[in-house]
């Protein structure tokens, strides 16, 4: 049986005039990496944004894996911001294989 | 006039435009992939940035030209201020989001531009080459006006300044119409032959599309808002009328020709939906894009496409004589 | 009919068409991004929709138009209750995917319809330009009557009536079409003449490229199914044979020339695969689209792109006497 | 140290045609937001669809973060047509910083 | 209230050029299904990776859904191509309705 | 020379290259979305696949054809030797990184290629069209010489053989250009002019915005990338200078034209960043993609784009006697 360790996966919803600044503070936490997927629309407390990607707005998702104490460095570092500029996060465990890389 | 304003209604690229609108608010699902949209627009803006460097390679650099670039710095830097005004007092904006609309009418739309040039050059009044260098140089300085503007009131950690001025000065669209630009006056008329099927044949069709796609987004974003009161709708109306007659001005009283007045009106008139909505995401994120971008793009936007083009044009004729323009 | 046979497989719109099928049944990764698709085919119905308004305002409207609209419509209404009892019967589908597949046949398929009017053009019978108002007037009529016939089979929460109709009348490629073909008879040949070097000289290189994209899907989507038997198989050859004799018959009754006949007979013939399968997904999610999607899209589509438009257009000729046609 | 609440994440795998349908529920349920995020091919009892996007056969994930509560109500509203309508939804908790705004 | 049972959600980031050998061994494990996300770019051990899509280096995620056993079944048979082939597989406990299509 | 290396600056083709590699190590956020990047790359190979095959139509092949044939595939099968052993003896590679980047160096870049071919015509010394279908058959041989030389040294799991070679075969490009080849033979000059608006007037612009991305895409690559070595990047100048030299002597030798003869130098110096990654993803999962793609795309690309195609066509001048090419 192959063996699986517990570790955070985080993911944060961002503009993508932003994601620059969400990938430098995973850096910052010394996590191994990221990747970014893309987004197509959405609904929020502003409104439903669609059809505005050619208008600079359009938002991707940064999804991050890394060990419990990193992932709450990088939430710390990220919780100012999460608000100013309608940034979304979410954690939670998972399993993953060869645990060590991250 | 009437002349003006009919031949706008019968072309197609305007009525690409009023499609979209009204497929939008008609709820129909039409609507244009983002990559060929973003595709578009760095089609139409290589496509401007070659034909105006080719035309100067033609013309030469000259002192209008230098008056020219040195009149649009000047009303970007200096048009935030009177939107600012305006934005506090009638349409009783806070601070910050005074500054962020401000900036965006100092700055320049390059699809208002570009579908001014075509009906301009429709009427026998095209613009000088120049005016696109003019264009990409009015870009910017609003968005630092309209920031020192709002400054005081800002909260938050404080986006650095130097990462800014490269996020204005880098930013894609003035990399892309400068770049092209240049490589129009490096190439000039013969270089530019090879590239002309695509570059020149294909513009106005593609313009077509992107401006349905336009009409769409513009329809849809005013349907979805809740951020517009009246007082902001007039005012999104009456800067593009205001700041069009102060560039106009501008443009006759330094010598420019009918076309080239028309082109720093619409200028001065048009608002930007994308190089200053991004900036502003990044360094005034407190400020409410729902404002912003529905004035903007929902507003004066489609203004400035079927009523303004026209009414600067008219204008223009009669501050320098209609004749002057090189047909 | 030699003539037009051979004709179609020097064509390069449909030797790109047998590219794709080949490289997909050869499994090779040949792939064109979906963007790219969706704006090929968004180009591919605004310049259709274009060059037939531009058309109408040339050749203006009169009784032939209007009996072909009703022609159109006619046929789209009852085409299905033919292909219906055929399904049910030798198909052996049941009541829902039979009224699902039925509307399939009763609407039409833009691409088959503009391949035919290139090779149509080619043979010197150029269809009408109307007949891309009788095309977009086909596409949903059909819809109505298959849900019509599924409808005492259905069991879940319906889909509110009024939405349906709405999702109807208003999808994409209805309001594209109808848009661009009235904004070519708003501008004439006149204002076309701008965008013509990008909605004309590029129409066939584009429509190449598409019809890759649909030769590969076809096959992919062939050698996926599970879903199919041999009697749909058939069915799906039989229904545009039959479908494009009644489409002919049709309209050299009412007197169309030989290239609209033609034209009449392929818009039968054809089967829809883009705007019914999504109406299905909404009002018939029962049905299958294994089913449906598999017998237009992969057997109907390239039946009637390698043989049934040479097919119609010769029965087409015998039927009209050849040369009636305006080349 | 930054506080986090507990919430859930719903997933909704549906065809594009239904999405409308998705989000209103979502709106039904007093949740105050969603994403919608693109997707590209997959494999179901259907068999694989792949390129059919062309064809208005192509699906969408929506996601939303909200209260377990609100939640259950979704899941309860989407479920008479999930097998019809070949809707896949799968949920989980998942930490959020600032919970109050779900 | 309906009903939901637990399954396991398995998210596999890998290279395009790959995903066929992930998908068969989906099939291979007995799970009914999966689907396929785009994904925009990165940062990994190797550096960054953003652009290169035009050159056959871009990514997508796999996700699919399974029972406890053979999610454990397809991690098992993935595990030794994961660090060769550079594959990122997470995996976590999601409630599904109608378990018993997976 | 003097006036080759002239022209390839002043050509908008190259200019645009400049431009995307200057904006990248400007850092500005100037992109091409994904999708179009993909379209363009399909738009050009079938374009230059079907322009080669209306040239050979009209020509006919003959005993050069398959002369130049042989001599691309036996360039493709053995140029890798020469790189291997140079990439393990000066560059202290491993054996797989060794074999994995020498595959890159026998197989081909299609854009280094089709931009050869638009700076020769400048010139007045085309290369033949059938060098297409050298293009083509140069592209695979080369993987599977690079597979040899690394293979001993694998140690996962086996790519299955015939797994790989139908990756190699049936890959996108060589499919696509092939197929399109193919295609303009069959359907020759007359069928070409029907598409020749959208394939060949439209060539030359899709160059300069593609060659644009590449451009950004080089230099971001070399700027992120920590794998490259000085004796790695002085190999990725040393190899196309080397290859290009001895695939201009083997044209010359088999008696082709100046324009075939700088052509095939060209494929030989060239090296592939799309279907060889793409290979080696699979069937070496352990070489480094850090290492080989940043030495193709972001060293040997831009090195035969700014100056090696005019080396290649001055040496091939000076093998050939200049003039011998068709202008
Ligand atoms: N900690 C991480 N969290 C999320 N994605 C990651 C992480 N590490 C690596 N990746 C992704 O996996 C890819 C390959 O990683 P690597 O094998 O380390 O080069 C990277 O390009 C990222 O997209
Ligand atoms: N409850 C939610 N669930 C999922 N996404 C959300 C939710 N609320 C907001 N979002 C996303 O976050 C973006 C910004 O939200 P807001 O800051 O509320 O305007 C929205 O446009 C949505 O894409
Ligand atoms: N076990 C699964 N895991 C992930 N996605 C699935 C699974 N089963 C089905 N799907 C997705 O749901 C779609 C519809 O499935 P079905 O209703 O079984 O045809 C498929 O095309 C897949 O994209
Ligand atoms: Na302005
Ligand atoms: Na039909
Ligand atoms: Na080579």
């Amino acid at each position: 049986m192959i063996e699986t360790v517990i570790r955070k996966r985080i993911e944060v919803l961002t503009d993508t005039a932003l994601v620059n600044r969400v990938t430098s503070a995973i850096d910052e936490a010394g996590i191994t990496g990221w990747t970014v997927t893309p987004v197509q629309s959405g609904k929020g407390r502003e409104g439903r944004w669609r059809e505005e990607r050619v208008m600079g707005t359009d938002k991707v998702l940064v999804l991050t894996i890394a060990s419990q104490e990193k992932a709450m460095a990088l939430a710390e570092d990220l919780a100012p911001i999460l608000s100013t500029h309608g940034l979304l996060l979410t954690m939670w465990d998972v399993e993953v294989i060869r645990g060590d890389r991250f | 006039m009437d002349v003006t304003a009919f031949q706008t209604f019968t072309s197609p690229v305007v009525l690409f435009f009023i499609l979209g609108l009204l497929a939008a608010f008609a709820r129909s699902d039409l609507a244009i992939p983002e990559a060929l949209a973003k595709g578009m627009s760095l089609y139409l803006m290589a496509a401007i940035g070659l034909k105006g460097g080719v035309a100067v390679s033609k013309s030469g650099l000259d002192v209008t030209v230098i008056l020219a670039l040195a009149a649009g710095i000047a009303a970007s830097f200096l048009l935030p201020l009177i939107a600012y005004a305006v934005l506090k007092g009638f349409g009783r904006l806070d601070q910050v989001n005074a500054g962020a609309v401000a900036a965006h009418y100092g700055s320049v739309s390059v699809v208002t531009f570009v579908t001014a040039v075509e009906i301009y050059e429709l009427r026998g009044t095209p613009p000088g080459g120049f005016m696109v260098a003019v264009m990409a140089a009015m870009e910017t300085p609003a968005i630092l006006t309209g920031l020192l503007l709002a400054r005081s009131a800002m909260k938050t950690r404080q986006q650095k300044t130097s990462e800014l001025l490269h996020e204005v000065f880098f930013n894609a669209s003035v990399v892309l119409l400068l770049g092209a630009f240049l490589i129009g006056m490096i190439t000039g008329p013969s270089g530019f032959d090879d590239v002309a099927p695509f570059f020149e044949a294909g513009f106005k069709g593609v313009l077509c599309l992107f401006l349905l796609d336009m009409g769409l987004i513009a329809a849809r974003r005013i349907m979805d808002t809740q951020a517009l009161t009246w007082r902001l709708g007039a005012i999104a109306i009456a800067l593009p009328l205001v700041n069009g007659l102060i560039g106009t001005l501008l443009g006759a009283g330094i010598g420019l020709d009918t076309g080239s007045t028309a082109a720093l009106g619409i200028l001065c008139a048009s608002a930007s939906y994308i190089a200053v909505p991004a900036a502003m995401r990044l360094a005034l994120p407190e400020a409410d894009p729902g404002i912003y971008l529905t004035m903007s793009l929902s507003i004066t936007f489609p203004f400035n496409i079927l009523v303004n083009i026209g009414l600067v044009a008219t204008f223009a004729d009669a501050l320098t004589g209609r004749g002057v323009g090189l047909p």
